[in-house]
C-alpha cells in the first residue's frame, strides 16, 4: 500500500566552524518504513539525526513532518512533535533514580497539587520497561547502579515509551551484547507495528540489512542514495559508502609487508577490565594494524600503552628495560607518542594556540634550564608547522578554530617535534576530510621507511588493510588473528574475524 | 525498605557517638536534657541557611554573600519593626530577601559571571548599603517581637522550613531538575531543562531561606550591627560546613535530613567546647579537620571502589582464560 | 575577513583594557585629591600598603591559570606572621626561614589535599584557612604577639622594593618563559589534554600551592614588620583582595593560555590606589566599599562578555 | 562601525563609573566638601616641588592664614554607641576651637589602623590620634608619624608597659595619651554584681594580649579575690553578634548551672542585647545578674526591666581632650610642654534615671558645648591653663555637666 511521506528533508546544510558536515541533503522516508542510515565516521549520519530530533540547528533546508514545517529546539518539543531520539554516547544522569531519568524533561505529568507523585512516576517507568521486556531493572535506583548496557536499555525504554511517530536509533546496536539488541529488534519491530517509522543509523551492513525495509547512504556530508528491498547488497552498498574506488595508489603502494628485526615494545599477558591476556611485539620500522568492533578492547590496549592506564596483571615494556610503563610522563621519555581517538578533548588543547601546542611535550628539548626564549619557540613551531604544511595564518591561533584535518596535523607535527619513535595511531583519519587522510597514509609510509615502529588502531578495515605490514584483529578482549600483508587479504576475511 | 532504615540509623549514630563523647568528658554539664534541647534549637538557623544554600552547592556554585545579605534583611527588619510592628519585622526581611535575590538572579541572568565571583563583589555592595542606611548604628528589637527567637516559636517555623525544603528538593519539578543539572547539564539542556533557569530559581531560593534563617536569628539575638567589608562570609562558614557533611551523608540517607544531621554535629561540637571551656579555637580546628577528613575519604573511597572493580572484572577475565586454557 | 578584525579589535581592548582602568583610577584620584595622591610620601605609602598583596597576588596566578583557588592565604600570612614575631626574639633571618619554612609546609599540604587526593580545591584551602584560624587563636590566645624591637629596622622602603622586585621579576621570568609557567597555562586551558602532552598535574598543582605558601610566608614576615605584631586577624581576607586585584587587572577567570602575569601587578595597584585615594577624600567607609563593589561588578561584567564573544567567536571561526 | 562606537562607549562608561563613584557617593562628612575646596585652593600651593618639609610650611602657613588645623582620627567605627560619642565629643572640640577633623575606621584590625594613619598624614592631617591594637604598634606609629613630623596621641589607652612608654616620651610629636582606670572600671562590674548577689559569673571580654584587656581581667581578678567570686567560664570569640553572644550564654547557663552573674568586659555594643535576650528567653532574668562596661543605646530600657544591674562606661572625651593638647600645641601657644597622661573618668549608671540623665544630657546632647571647648583654646581665651583642663577632666559626671548647663 502507498504510504504518503511521513519525513521530507530538503537542501539542509549544517557546519561547525570550518568543516561542512552536511552539504545540501534531501531524501524522503515514507510512513511505517525502517530507513537506515550508514556512511563512515564524520559522513553527517549523526548530524543530520541530531538536527531532526531538535538538538542541533540548521544551517539551511527545511525539514517537514506530515506536510508541516518541524522547528524543534529542544528534545522535549521534537517529543511533542512524536519524535524520540536515542543518542550514541550515554544520554542517562547517573546521579538521579532511573524513573526520573525515563521522564526527564517532563515530569509534569506526574505533578498533582504542585508535586510530583513519585509512586505513580515509578509505575509507568516499570511500565515502559516491561513494554520492551526489561524487567531486571528497578525504577526508584540510582541510574549509576547499572552497567552501560542496562542504562541503554532505559533510553531505550523512554523512547518507546512515548509511542513517537519517528524513533531515531543512532549506533545503539555496537554498545549492546546480543541480548540488547534481541530487545532493540523487537521494540523497532513494535513501532513497525503500530505504523510509528523508524530512523536507524549503524555502520554495521550485517545488522543493517537484516532490520531495515531500506537505506541512505552519506558519504563525507553528502547524500549518495537511496536503495530499497532486495538491491542492499552489502558490497555494492559498501562501495557506494567508501565510493573511492579501492584504488592503490590511496593507500600504500607495495605489497610485501616488511618490519625491522628490533622488537621496540612488547606487550606480554595483560589482563585488564577489558582486556584478556594480551600480547603482542612491535618491531621497528612496522605498521601494526589493530582492528576490530569498537568495543574489542584495542582502544583500551593503545591507552596501556602509553601509560594511561595501568593494567591488573602481565606487562607494558620498551626495549632496554623490562620495568612497565607508570604514566605518559614517562613513556614520553621513552619515545612514545600517542594520538588519541577524541582529538578534541584528549589529543589537543582547543583554547590553546598552535605553537603552545606544538611546543607542549617538547619544551625540555627547546629550553635550556627550562627556559625558551619566544624566538626559539617560534623558530621550533614553525619548522613542524611548515613541514606537516598545517594551514593556519598565524601560530598564535587558537587550534579551536582550524578543520579537524589540520587538528591532526597540530597533533602529529607535535610528536614528531617530539621525536617520538615508536607511535600509536588511535583511528588518526576519524572525521577527516579525503586530501589531508592521503597526506597522513603518505606521512605514515615516510615514517615507516624512517624505522618509526607505529601502531595503527582503526575501525576501517580498508584502512587498515592498505596501510599495516601485519593485522591483529581483536574480539571481546581477546586477539583472535594475526595476518601478514598480502593480496588475499579481503575485508569479508577479516569481518568474518571480528564478529 | 529495611535498607533504608539501616542507612538512616547509621548516619544518626554519627551525632550520637559525639554526644557521648562529651557526655564522658563532662557528664555534669553535658547530661542534661536542657543541652541536647540547646543542641537542637542553636542548629536551627545553621541548617535552614545550608537548606537554602544546598541548591547551588549541589550544582558546583558558592553563593557567598549570603551572610551580608541576612545581616540586611535584619537591618530592614528592625527598622520596619519600630513602625509597624511585628509584620513589619517579618515584611521587611522577607522583602529584603526577596530583593536581595532578584538583585542576584538579574545580574547573573544579564552578566552572566560565575556565581561566587558575582556574590563577592555584592557582598561589599549588599553589605554597606546595610552601613549607610543605620548610618553604622547597631540595631534592636523590643521584646515582644521576638518570640520567633525561643521555643516554640522557633521550632515551629523550623519544622514548616523542613516540610518545605522536603517537598522543594524531593517532589518539585524544580528539585528534580536541580540534580539533573548536577548530575549532567549537557543531557538535561538536550532534555529540554534550562540550567540558566534553574541556577536563577536557586539563588531566588537561597536568598528566600537565608531571609527566613535572618528572622528567627533577629529574634534570638534581638540586635544586629552592620558588617564591614567581607568580614560577614565568616557568618555562612558553619552552614557551608553542613552542606559538606550534608552531602557526603547524602548517600545513605535523603539530603534534607542530612543536611541537618550536619547542622546538628556542629552544635555539638560548639556546645562540648563550651563546656569544657576551651577556647572556641578548638571548634573552628576540629570543624576544619573533620570537613578535610571527610572529604579526603570520599574521594580515595570513589578511586579505590573504581579501581576495585576493575580488578574484579581483570580477575574474572583471568578465571575465564585459565579455565577454557585447561 | 570582517568578523577576523572584529575579534582582532576585541582581542586588542581586553589587552588593553587593565592599562586604562590603571590610569582612568590614577587621573581620577590626582584631580579629585588635588594632586596630593601625586605626592612621593604618599606615593611610597601606596607601593608599602600594596607591597605583601603584590607577593601573594604574583604566586596566585600560577594557581588561577590553572583554574585552581587558595582560600587560605590570609590565614598563612596570619600564621606565618606570628611564626615570625615568635621566632623574632631569637633572630631575625632564623624567623624570616622559619616564616617561609611554615608557608611552605603549608602550601605542601594544601598541594596534597587538591593535587593528590583530588579534594575541590575551594573546599580544602577553606578548610585549611578555618583550622589555621583556629590554631592561630590559640597561638596569640587570641591576642597580639610582639615581635623583637630590633626587627623594626628591616622595616626600610629600599629592603621592600629590592625584594618584591627580585620576586616579581622572577616569578614573572617562570610564568612566561618557563616551562613550568607554559605547563601551569596548559592545565588550566585543558587538563585532559595536558595529561597526553607528558605534564605531571599532580606535581604542577603541589609545586604551585608550595610557591603560593611561601609567598604567603614571606608576605607574612614583612606584615609583621609593618604592623608590630601579630594578631588573630592578620592577612584577614587577603585571598578574596587577591581574587579581585586579578580580575581588576585582566586575568581571565578559569585560567588558560590567556593568563598574562602582568595582571597581578596592574591589579594590584588599582587596588593600592583606590583604598589610598578613597580614604584620601575622607570617604566613609560604606561610600568606599560600595564604590569598590560597583568597580568590581563593571570591569567583571566588561571583561567576561568579551572574553566570552571572543571565545564562542574562535570555537564558531 | 557599530563595533567602534561599542568600545568608545564601553570605555566612557568604566572612566563614568569610577568618578559618579568617587564624587557622587556623597560623602557626608563636610571633610571631603572641604577636602574638594582646599583642594581646588591648594592646588597651585602645592604645585610647587612637594618636598618633604611641606608640614613646617603648613605650619607658619597657617598661624598667618586661615587654613585651618587639621586632626585625624582612626577607630573602629564612628557611630556605634561606644565609638559614635567619641567621634561627635571631638567633632564638636575641633568645631569649636576652629580645627578641621579627618575619620578612617580601621575594623580593630593593625594593619588597618597603620594604613589609615600613613593615609591621614597623606591626607594633611598634622596631628593623628589613635587606639593601638597592640602595644607592639607603638613604636611603628611612632616612627610614621616622626618621620613625617606630625603630632600623635592614643585615647583610652594606658602607657603603663615600660617599654611603650620610654619609645613615646622620647619622641617630640608625641601629645600625651588619655586613659581610664580599667582595673576600676572591671572591679566596678564585678562589685556592683556582688552587690546584686552574684558570685559565679560568666565572663565575655576582649581579645587578650591589648593593655586594656590585661588591666580589666586584672580589675576582674581583684574583686573575685575580695569578694570570693569565681569566672566560671569565658568567651572572647563570640562577641560579635548578637546571636552568637545568646547562644554562648545558652550554652553557659546548661554547662554551668550555678551560673549567676555575666559581666562583660568589652564589646558590649554586640554582646548585651543578645545576653539580655536570651536570659529573658530561659526566664533567668532575675536569677542572673548582667553588668557590664561601655554603653549601649537601650541600656534605659533595659534598666527599666531591670534586666541590666550596672553599666560603667561613659569615657568619650578622651578624643576632645586630645584635640585641645593638640590644636593649642598647633597655634604655638601648648598648654604643656612634654607628654601628658590624662586619667578620664568612668560615669557609672546603676538605675533607670540614672540613664535617663546620661541620655538626656551627655548623649542626646554633649557633655561640653562648641563655645567651653572654645575657651579651652588659649588663642581665644589666654587665661587657659593646663590646669583648668586638668580639674575639668577630673570633675566630669553627671551632676558637674546638669548644674554647668543649669539643668533644674
Amino acid at each position: 500500500m502507498e504510504h504518503e511521506v511521513l519525513l521530507d528533508i530538503q537542501h539542509v546544510s549544517k557546519s561547525f566552524g570550518l568543516t561542512q558536515a552536511l552539504k545540501d541533503v534531501s531524501f524522503q522516508v515514507k510512513q511505517g518504513e525502517i530507513r537506515g542510515i550508514i556512511g563512515e565516521n564524520g559522513s553527517g549520519k549523526s548530524t543530520i539525526s541530531n538536527i531532526i530530533a531538535g538538538i542541533y540547528g540548521k544551517d539551511e533546508g527545511v525539514i517537514r513532518l506530515n506536510g508541516k514545517e518541524l522547528r524543534a529546539a529542544t528534545a522535549v518539543e521534537a517529543e511533542a512533535e512524536g519524535i524520540a531520539l536515542i543518542v550514541q554516547e550515554i544520554g542517562t544522569i547517573g546521579d538521579i533514580s532511573v524513573a526520573s531519568n525515563i521522564f526527564l524533561g517532563n515530569e509534569k505529568r506526574f505533578v498533582s497539587k504542585g508535586f510530583i507523585n513519585h509512586r505513580e512516576m515509578n509505575r509507568e517507568a516499570k511500565k515502559a520497561l516491561e513494554m520492551i521486556g526489561v524487567s531486571s531493572i528497578a525504577p526508584e535506583d540510582r541510574t549509576d547502579r547499572y552497567n552501560l548496557e542496562e542504562r541503554k536499555m532505559i533510553e531505550i525504554a523512554k523512547a518507546f515509551y512515548t509511542h513517537p511517530r519517528l524513533m531515531i536509533v543512532d549506533e545503539t546496536a555496537n554498545a549492546l551484547s546480543s541480548h540488547g539488541r534481541g530487545i532493540l529488534y523487537a521494540a523497532i519491530e513494535e513501532v513497525k507495528k503500530y505504523g510509528g517509522t523508524v530512523l536507524f543509523i549503524t555502520h554495521d551492513l550485517e545488522e543493517l540489512i537484516k532490520i531495515c525495509d531500506s537505506v541512505t547512504i552519506l558519504r563525507d556530508g553528502v547524500y549518495i542514495d537511496t536503495c530499497y528491498g532486495s538491491d542492499m547488497r552489502i558490497n555494492e552498498l559498501k562501495v557506494k559508502m567508501v565510493g573511492r574506488e579501492m584504488s592503490d595508489h590511496y593507500y600504500r603502494s607495495d605489497v610485501e609487508g616488511s618490519m625491522g628485526e628490533q622488537v621496540v615494545m612488547r606487550v606480554e599477558n595483560v589482563f585488564t577490565s577489558m582486556l584478556k591476556n594480551v600480547s603482542l611485539e612491535l618491531h621497528e620500522g612496522e605498521i601494526l594494524g589493530l582492528g576490530g568492533l569498537s568495543d574489542c578492547g584495542m582502544h583500551e590496549l593503545g591507552r596501556l600503552m602509553f601509560g594511561l592506564d595501568q593494567p591488573y596483571a602481565g606487562k607494558v615494556t620498551c626495549t632496554g628495560t623490562d620495568q612497565g610503563l607508570k604514566s605518559p610522563v614517562q613513556a614520553i621519555k621513552r619515545g612514545i607518542g600517542y594520538v588519541s581517538k577524541n582529538r578534541d578533548t584528549e589529543a589537543v588543547i582547543l583554547q590553546d594556540s598552535v605553537k603552545n601546542n606544538v611546543c607542549l611535550c617538547s619544551l625540555d628539548k627547546i629550553s635550556k634550564l627550562g627556559f625558551a626564549s619566544p624566538v626559539q619557540e617560534n623558530r621550533f613551531a614553525d619548522q613542524w608547522i611548515q613541514k606537516l604544511k598545517v594551514k593556519v595564518n598565524n601560530r598564535g591561533e587558537y587550534v579551536a578554530s582550524l578543520s579537524g584535518g589540520n587538528k591532526q596535523k597540530v597533533v602529529l607535527a607535535k610528536w614528531l617535534g617530539r621525536g617520538s619513535r615508536i607511535l600509536i595511531f588511535d583511528c588518526p583519519t576519524r572525521g577527516i576530510d579525503i586530501g589531508v587522510k592521503e597526506a597522513i597514509y603518505h606521512l605514515m609510509e615516510e615514517l615507516k621507511e624512517q624505522g618509526h615502529a607505529i601502531l595503527l588502531i582503526s575501525e576501517e578495515l580498508p584502512e587498515l588493510i592498505g596501510m599495516s605490514d601485519r593485522i591483529l584483529i581483536m574480539k571481546d578482549g581477546k586477539i583472535v588473528c594475526e595476518t601478514m600483508r598480502g593480496p588475499e587479504i579481503t575485508e569479508s576475511l577479516l569481518i568474518k574475524e571480528m564478529i | 525498605m529495611n535498607k533504608k532504615i539501616s542507612n538512616s540509623i547509621v548516619v544518626v549514630m554519627v551525632p550520637i557517638a559525639l554526644y557521648l563523647f562529651f557526655l564522658i568528658l563532662r557528664p555534669k554539664s553535658f547530661g542534661k536534657i536542657n543541652t541536647i534541647y540547646i543542641i537542637f534549637t542553636q542548629s536551627f538557623i545553621t541548617c535552614m541557611i545550608a537548606w537554602g544554600m544546598q541548591y547551588l552547592a549541589k550544582m558546583g556554585e558558592f553563593d557567598l554573600a549570603l551572610g551580608a545579605e541576612m545581616i540586611l534583611d535584619s537591618i530592614i527588619a528592625a527598622l520596619l519593626s519600630t513602625r509597624f510592628g511585628f509584620l513589619g519585622m517579618i515584611a521587611g526581611c522577607l522583602l529584603s530577601a526577596l530583593i536581595c535575590g532578584i538583585l542576584k538572579g538579574v545580574l547573573y541572568r544579564v552578566m552572566k559571571i560565575p556565581i561566587m565571583i558575582l556574590t563577592i563583589a555584592l557582598i561589599y555592595l549588599l553589605g554597606s548599603f546595610g552601613g549607610l542606611i543605620t548610618n553604622s548604628a547597631a540595631l534592636t528589637i523590643s521584646y515582644e517581637y521576638t518570640f520567633l527567637g525561643r521555643a516554640p516559636g522557633n521550632v515551629i517555623v523550623f519544622l514548616l522550613t523542613g516540610i518545605l525544603m522536603y517537598f522543594l528538593a524531593n517532589k518539585s519539578v524544580y528539585g528534580s531538575n536541580v540534580n539533573a543539572v548536577a548530575g549532567a547539564p549537557g543531557i538535561s539542556r538536550n532534555n529540554g531543562i534550562s540550567v540558566e533557569k534553574t541556577k536563577i530559581r536557586s539563588l531566588l531560593l537561597s536568598s528566600m531561606f537565608a531571609g527566613i534563617a535572618a528572622i528567627v536569628q533577629l529574634s534570638h539575638g534581638s540586635g544586629v550591627t552592620p558588617s564591614v567589608g567581607l568580614d560577614s562570609i565568616q557568618n555562612i562558614m558553619q552552614p557551608m560546613m553542613s552542606v559538606f557533611i550534608g552531602f557526603v551523608m547524602a548517600q545513605y540517607v535523603n539530603v534534607v535530613f542530612s543536611i541537618f544531621v550536619g547542622s546538628i554535629l556542629m552544635s555539638i561540637i560548639s556546645n562540648g567546647i563550651t563546656a569544657l571551656n576551651w577556647s572556641s579555637a578548638i571548634y573552628n580546628i576540629v570543624v576544619g579537620a573533620i570537613l578535610l577528613l571527610i572529604m579526603a575519604y570520599m574521594n580515595v573511597a570513589k578511586v579505590y571502589s573504581k579501581k576495585h572493580e576493575e580488578k574484579m572484572s581483570a580477575i574474572a577475565n583471568m578465571k575465564e582464560m585459565n579455565m577454557s586454557n585447561v | 575577513m570582517k568578523s577576523n578584525n572584529k575579534k582582532k579589535g576585541m582581542e586588542l581592548f581586553i589587552n588593553i583594557f587593565p592599562f586604562i582602568s590603571l590610569i582612568v583610577v590614577f587621573v581620577g584620584f590626582a584631580l579629585l585629591s588635588g594632586g596630593r595622591t601625586l605626592d612621593i610620601t604618599n606615593c611610597r605609602k601606596i607601593f608599602e600598603q600594596s607591597f605583601t598583596l603584590l607577593l601573594v597576588a604574583g604566586a596566585a596566578v600560577f594557581l588561577l591559570s590553572q583554574n585552581c583557588l587558595d582560600m587560605s592565604v590570609g590565614a598563612v600570612i596570619g600564621m606565618t606572621g606570628v611564626v615570625a614575631a615568635l621566632v623574632s626574639k631569637i633572630n631575625i633571618p632564623l624567623a624570616f626561614a622559619a616564616a617561609l619554612g611554615v608557608g611552605v609546609l603549608i602550601g605542601l599540604i594544601n598541594g596534597i589535599l587538591h593535587g593528590v587526593l583530588g579534594i575541590n580545591a575551594m573546599i580544602a584551602t577553606l578548610a585549611m584557612s578555618f583550622i589555621l584560624r583556629g590554631l592561630l587563636l590559640i597561638v596569640c590566645k587570641s591576642g597580639t604577639v610582639g615581635i623583637a624591637v630590633k626587627m623594626y629596622d628591616l622595616d626600610q622602603v629600599g629592603l621592600k622594593m629590592a625584594v618584591c622586585v627580585v620576586f616579581l621579576v622572577g616569578a614573572w621570568l617562570f610564568f612566561q618563559f618557563h616551562s613550568y609557567g607554559k605547563q601551569c597555562r596548559a592545565v588550566g586551558a585543558g587538563e585532559t589534554a595536558a595529561v597526553q602532552s607528558g605534564i605531571h598535574i599532580a606535581f604542577i598543582k603541589i609545586i604551585s600551592y608550595v610557591f603560593m605558601g611561601a609567598a604567603a610566608g614571606i608576605a607574612g614576615f614583612f606584615t609583621v614588620i609593618r604592623t608590630g605584631a601579630a594578631m588573630y586577624n592578620t592577612g584577614n581576607m587577603a585571598e578574596f583582595d587577591i581574587l579581585i586585584a586579578l580580575i581588576l587587572g585582566g586575568m581571565p577567570i578559569n585560567g588558560g593560555a590567556d593568563s598574562k602575569f602582568r595582571s597581578a601587578v596592574i591589579g594590584v595597584l588599582i587596588l593600592g590606589i583606590l583604598n589610598n585615594g578613597m580614604v584620601l577624600l575622607g570617604l566613609d567607609t560604606y561610600p568606599q566599599l560600595i564604590t569598590k563593589g560597583i568597580i568590581f561588578i563593571l570591569v567583571l561584567a566588561m571583561t567576561f562578555t568579551i572574553r566570552n564573544k571572543i571565545n564562542r567567536d574562535k570555537k564558531m571561526a | 562601525m557599530k563595533r567602534k562606537s561599542v568600545k568608545l562607549l564601553t570605555s566612557l562608561l568604566v572612566t563614568a563609573s569610577i568618578l559618579v563613584g568617587m564624587v557622587g557617593c556623597g560623602s557626608k562628612t563636610e571633610s571631603a566638601d572641604a577636602g574638594s575646596q582646599s583642594a581646588a585652593g591648594e592646588t597651585e600651593e602645592s604645585s610647587q616641588p612637594a618636598e618633604p618639609e611641606e608640614g613646617d610650611t603648613q605650619k607658619e602657613a597657617d598661624a598667618g592664614t586661615t587654613d585651618k588645623i587639621k586632626l585625624g582620627l582612626t577607630i573602629y567605627s564612628t557611630t556605634d554607641a561606644t565609638a559614635g560619642p567619641v567621634v561627635n565629643n571631638m567633632q564638636t572640640a575641633c568645631d569649636g576651637m576652629g580645627a578641621e577633623l579627618v575619620i578612617a575606621t580601621d575594623e580593630q584590625n593593625p594593619e588597618k589602623e597603620i594604613t589609615n594613619i600613613e593615609n591621614l598624614i597623606a591626607n594633611g592631617c598634622q596631628a593623628v590620634f589613635c587606639l593601638p591594637y597592640a602595644d607592639d604598634s607603638i613604636p611603628r606609629i611612632a616612627k610614621i608619624c616622626e618621620d613625617s613630623e606630625v603630632y600623635f596621641g592614643f585615647y583610652w589607652y594606658d602607657l603603663s608597659n615600660e617599654e611603650t612608654h620610654d619609645v613615646c616620651y622620647a619622641s617630640e610629636y608625641f601629645l600625651g595619651n588619655i586613659y581610664e582606670d580599667d582595673v576600676w572600671s572591671a572591679y566596678t562590674a564585678m562589685k556592683t554584681l556582688n552587690e546584686a548577689g552574684a558570685s559565679h559569673i560568666g565572663m565575655f571580654g576582649l581579645p587578650t594580649g591589648r593593655t586594656t584587656t590585661t588591666k580589666r581581667d586584672n580589675g576582674i581578678a581583684q574583686a573575685c579575690e575580695e569578694f570570693g567570686m569565681e569566672i566560671l567560664v569565658e568567651d572572647r570569640v563570640n562577641t560579635n553578634t548578637s546571636d552568637d553572644a545568646a547562644s554562648s550564654v545558652e550554652s553557659m547557663v546548661s554547662a554551668y548551672p550555678d551560673l549567676d552573674g555575666i559581666v562583660i568586659a568589652g564589646m558590649t555594643q554586640t554582646c548585651l542585647p543578645g545576653v539580655i535576650q536570651s536570659l529573658q528567653n530561659l526566664g533567668l532574668t532575675e536569677k542572673v545578674k548582667v553588668s557590664c562596661i561601655d554603653f549601649n543605646e537601650n541600656q534605659t530600657e533595659y534598666f527599666e526591666k531591670n534586666s541590666v544591674n550596672g553599666v560603667i562606661g561613659g569615657h568619650f572625651t578622651g578624643g576632645a581632650w586630645l584635640a585641645v593638647l593638640a590644636v593649642n600645641k598647633l597655634q604655638g601657644t601648648p598648654l604643656v610642654d612634654e607628654p601628658v597622661s590624662i586619667k578620664d573618668e568612668f560615669i557609672v549608671l546603676q538605675s533607670a534615671d540614672d540613664a535617663k540623665n546620661y541620655d538626656a544630657h551627655l548623649y542626646q546632647e554633649l557633655p561640653y558645648t562648641a563655645e567651653e571647648y572654645a575657651q579651652m583654646s588659649k588663642k581665644i581665651n589666654e587665661a587657659f591653663t593646663y590646669e583648668d583642663l586638668l580639674e575639668i577632666v577630673g570633675s566630669y559626671s553627671i551632676q558637674d555637666v546638669m548644674t554647668r548647663h543649669n539643668v533644674k
